[in-house]
């Protein structure tokens, strides 16, 4: 996760492979773990990120060793694209001891402070707030780092968005708002829960510096998010990015999502990000068939192999999560 | 009692519709409980019923429709305002302790406040440590709340409709395991006061107070113990503010042994509270400790077997009845 | 209180001394009521609402019988100006049975639901959802009503800002928000606690119709709500109404309010809101002096009298606070 | 001890200034806490000492305040968040409750959340029902969070001198009457470590359990009783969670009588849930009920009078002893 040029007009190999392994790797990931959910294997609840996958490969790529990330109920993306280890992240999602959380967790709660990933989230909102904190947190130390929030359109009504971002801009922390606007709350489309349907006006309106991107163009998201990141090492945060996208499917993997419009479903999955940034990858920095199908095939395998770790790890045993408890 | 069968979220759905039926100033919001017919399906069909000034759906603002439910409240109308997990109430706290509770004080008792805040806790199914929690004892302790917690599809009915016709504010609390249980439930009008208990079971070895979803657990203990010839008592008392002392130190004095069983932490829950009064007002009265079964102090983890093992079970339940029949004086004196 | 003829260009008389009775009023209510607290017969907190007249003044002037109001902590004006018995004003800051509340309640919460004045609120930001909900009854109700909660410079950094305007803006509700913006928050300058001074901005990007006035002119004032009024009665709310203004004081009684810099303060004292609606009414609503000295000398005698009203009054006992608790 | 005796508010400044001294990563924001030095002048001159960077002023936004300060605790670093009015924490409880209390499970135990909310609490001075409540019990049901409740200028400097270099979330839950309140304070390092009651006064007959601005209200009414002859032992736990219950329970066992006094209304209050302890593990050594004197379950009101009215005074606490005493097994019997 060292920092990476800005893509622009030539963006280099490494950084088209790097966005496009890591949506591919989202992609793969969520389509295995619904598998997982249909078969029962994984309980709770499980928003897929299937259509998105632009904004996290393409964000992430722009950031750099020490910078943070913080993210929603939404989160398999964002974590992947912080670099995270799918086996953990399917042990978690499988209630092991070896995930992330040792299975306390789950999918709306994994975390790795360890490389500054604050998490997955339950509540709608509250990334925004604990990302303001760790650019806080920055600043106190004199540190450079950037941090990232990826919150949605539905957290953009809440509360938590006016009050942080407009802390983060009186004290120009180095904090860059991404909200991943794919239109729906639940079945709540975003036309019914606002009247502007532009949320980036919501930073213009306190000073801040925002922009709008296509959310499912994964090159578009990295350069917005790199300029965004150089404005904050200048001192100049916050910065807010309104990404527009669209789920694929449901809200979650029980949803059958029956309320989204099939010619805006199909309109998006025309621009689908993870083809975009595969074809980015062919037409860019030409690459063969076969070297696309073998990166492919590798984290096919990747995700097969953590299955397979995840599913013989052993969990947590009672005893163990009481004499935790008995100290909590 | 009516011979027919409805499930809990039909009976609470019966409440609403009757109450809008009858009382145009009734109205509910929540975040998809408009088209969608609410998450546990309580609301389906209202909308069309009612049109959408009275059934509407809203953003992701949990402190902004509390807010807007309390105003419209002591503007004189009566709303129900949804949240969809009792967790997310704590977005809007501010509004619940320092406005709904406190209005009616401010105000020299002149105001009211007809709030109904529906919304649903517990543990279960893996949604983890910010969709599990049993948080009625943060509203318990703040005067002028009224919290309710139905353990029966007849009770989910009656104490709504009661909810939605007093004057003060309610905490109705739902349980999400509850929803889909059936019960037999009086048709149209059915309304159940506010601070009466139910003897869910006659019994005179032990008095068992269990509320929402521990009322059947404690009810499923009972018959366990039953089979040994342990005769429990088990007290659901419906409404936790106004508690019904009466009848749990009525029960009390007959059977001399108290188990207080709460889905939430032992830290500080409304057990402790029901406990402290029990000693209190029944000291000389009881042979044993109150004893309160409860769930661990710690959040609700993801993994199910450990999201089992922090809250009561049946057997916990068990456990705690046989403590309490069993720590009785000459049970001290012999260790 | 019956609804009022918009000012415009030619204002009545009956409006302007309307107006300036309101303004004179409060200006007598917050001296005399700081008289008694600087005696130590008022205690707890005394927010004046000295400098902000005009607001309160020309606003509740545009409203009708039937309307709500929400207000603030700084909430003696809005009362006066909603028509409030100043001296169950004075016996509720004296702990008087008599009061508004009986005395439970005290400066930051008289209230009086019973003409839709829903009260000052100790929570700072409070009163805008509480507003809405009034707008939000009045629909379901069918009722015209439009319901104006005045608010804070502060209170518009807050959650509750966004998401009770947001709600109002998608439920086109009859809802005006007037914030009084004096410039401070206690003692912490507006420049410091958000980085563009101009709030109105924060309803036109979430699609609310939004206004800024002079909040010293209680003319400009009265136009701007009349029309809100009018727009909302019309189906077209919420309004957003941005009224700058200064207090000519600290923030409470016992604040010197030192950091208020000399010039400022001294720029609106001179365009004090009392003395513009005392010379609006005489310009334009020709009236003799000896006339507006007969409007002050009995305002001052309906102040001397409630006070001495109140100061006979007695307290509700501890044995009847007690009986009262015991139901609560 | 030391002999020097500063205010309470000073202990305070002492503690922060002391420790954001020693260790950069502590910082402090709050509303007027920088220029104007605080509402209670506990921050005055740290702005100057340590600059705007780790002394901030904030608009009012207390949810947002409290968010980043667990956002900058989750990080690492050691935010002190002072928010003026525990009632307005309110706005803020989803981020103490739903992130601060239970982000160290949801990460497996690997994240820890070492923030500390500096707030104050109690009724006095008629600032009426929304400025005027002692929370506490909210707090301290939530598993995960501290609560610390210094009722001395030294236990402040102690306690929050801990509860800056510890690693989980602690509701540090001052007292308006106490800021001005002198008592002696040791120089330098001085830190009194969580979970360790202090014992007030030694006696004999009855022990009284009292916390933050009760303490001393309780020794006043030991000390008017001592005239009567009636030692009173009295124990202030000093933090509530984690609560010293050797230390409660030693003194029941030797007292045999129980009286715990809070400022909060009674319902579900701390106090409950001391006594159900007292009494579940104490039971055959109490000679008499556990007593709570509280306050009533009402809002507070503006009227000075009513106001003392509504929390517990020395005489209620006089009554209190005096009940915990009369009603024993002969008192009863005599009844
Ligand atoms: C505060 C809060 N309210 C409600 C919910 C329930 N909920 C979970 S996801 C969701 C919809 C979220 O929509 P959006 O914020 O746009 O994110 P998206 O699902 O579209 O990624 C809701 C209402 C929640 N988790 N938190
Ligand atoms: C939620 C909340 N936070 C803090 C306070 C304490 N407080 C009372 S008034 C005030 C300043 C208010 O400034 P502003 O909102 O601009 O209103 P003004 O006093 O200028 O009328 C503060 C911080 C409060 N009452 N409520
Ligand atoms: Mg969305
Ligand atoms: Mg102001």
């Amino acid at each position: 996760m060292t920092k990476q040029k800005k893509a622009g007009n030539a963006p280099s190999r490494e950084l088209l492979e790097k966005i496009f392994r890591t949506a591919y790797k989202i992609r793969v990931f969520e389509t295995e773990g619904i598998k997982l959910y249909r078969q029962g294997l994984i309980r709770g609840y499980f928003h897929p990120y299937l259509g998105q996958e632009g904004i996290a490969s393409g964000a992430c790529a722009a950031l750099k060793e020490g910078d943070y990330i913080a993210s929603t109920h939404r989160g398999h993306g964002h974590c992947i694209a912080w670099g995270a280890d799918v086996k953990r992240m399917v042990a978690e999602l499988l209630q092991k001891e070896t995930g992330y959380c040792k299975g306390y967790g789950g999918s709306m709660h994994i975390a790795d402070i360890s490389v500054g990933n604050l998490g997955a989230n339950g509540i709608v909102g509250a990334g925004t707030p604990l990302g303001v904190g760790a650019a806080l947190a920055a600043q106190v130390r004199g540190s450079d780092a950037v941090t990232v929030t990826f919150t949605t359109d539905g957290a953009s009504n809440n509360g938590t968005f006016l009050e942080s971002l407009n802390l983060a801009a009186i004290w120009n922390l180095s904090f860059i708002l991404i909200v991943e606007n794919n239109q729906y709350a639940v079945s709540t489309p975003i036309e019914e829960a606002t009247r502007d349907v532009d949320l980036y006006k919501r930073g213009l309106a306190i000073g801040v510096e925002s922009h709008q991107v296509d959310g499912n163009d994964p090159l578009a998201v990295h350069n917005v998010v790199f300029d965004a990141a150089e404005t904050c090492r200048a001192g100049k945060g916050p910065v807010l990015i309104e990404a527009k996208t669209f789920r694929h499917m449901g809200h979650h993997v029980n949803d059958p999502g029956k309320y989204m419009p099939e010619d805006k479903l199909a309109y998006y999955k025309q621009r689908d990000p993870v083809d975009r940034a595969r074809a980015a990858l062919k037409e860019m920095a030409p690459i063969s068939d076969d070297d696309i199908k073998a990166i492919e095939d590798e984290i096919a395998a990747e995700m097969a192999e953590a299955i397979e770790f995840s599913t013989k790890s052993g969990e947590v045993s009672p005893e163990e999560f009481r004499a935790f408890a008995a100290n909590y | 009692m009516a011979d027919r069968e409805i499930m809990y979220r039909e009976a609470l759905r019966e409440a609403i519709d009757e109450e809008m039926g009858a009382n145009p100033e009734v109205f509910i919001i929540g975040e998809g409980i408009a088209e969608r017919g609410g998450s546990y399906k309580v609301t389906e069909g209202l909308l069309a019923k009612y049109g959408p000034k009275r059934v509407r759906d809203t953003p992701i603002a949990e402190a902004g429709m509390i807010g807007v439910g309390v105003g419209a409240a002591i503007a004189g109308t009566r709303p129900i305002v949804e949240i969809l997990y009792v967790d997310f109430a704590m977005l809007g706290m501010d509004m619940i302790v320092n406005q709904a509770a406190k209005f009616r004080l401010m105000t020299g008792g002149e105001g009211r406040v007809p709030f109904v805040m529906r919304t649903q806790g517990g543990a279960g199914g893996g949604v983890a440590a910010q969709h599990s929690q049993s948080l009625e004892a943060l509203f318990y302790h703040i005067p002028g709340l009224r919290v309710v917690m139905p353990s029966t599809p007849a009770d989910a009915k009656g104490l709504l409709k009661h909810a939605l016709r007093q004057s003060d504010p309610v905490m109705f609390l739902e349980h999400k395991h509850l929803y889909m249980t059936k019960g037999p439930v009086p048709e149209g009008e059915h309304v159940v006061a506010f601070g009466k208990g139910a003897i869910r079971r006659q019994g005179k070895d032990v008095t068992v107070i269990a509320w929402s979803n521990m009322v059947q657990r404690a009810l499923d203990a009972a018959e366990d113990l039953a089979a040994e010839g342990i005769d429990v008592e088990v007290i659901d008392p419906r409404t936790l503010v106004p508690l019904d002392e009466d009848m749990i130190l009525a029960s009390v004095a007959k059977t001399r042994r108290a188990v207080i069983v709460q889905e939430a932490p032992r830290r500080g829950g409304v057990a402790s509270d029901i406990a402290s009064i029990i000693q209190d007002k029944a000291f000389f009265e009881l042979d044993a400790p109150v004893t309160i079964v409860a769930g661990l102090n710690v959040p609700i983890p993801f993994n199910l077997t450990l999201e089992a093992a922090s809250v009561p079970q049946k057997d916990d339940v068990v456990g705690g009845i046989r403590r309490a029949l069993h720590i009785g004086p000459l049970a001290a004196a012999a260790e």
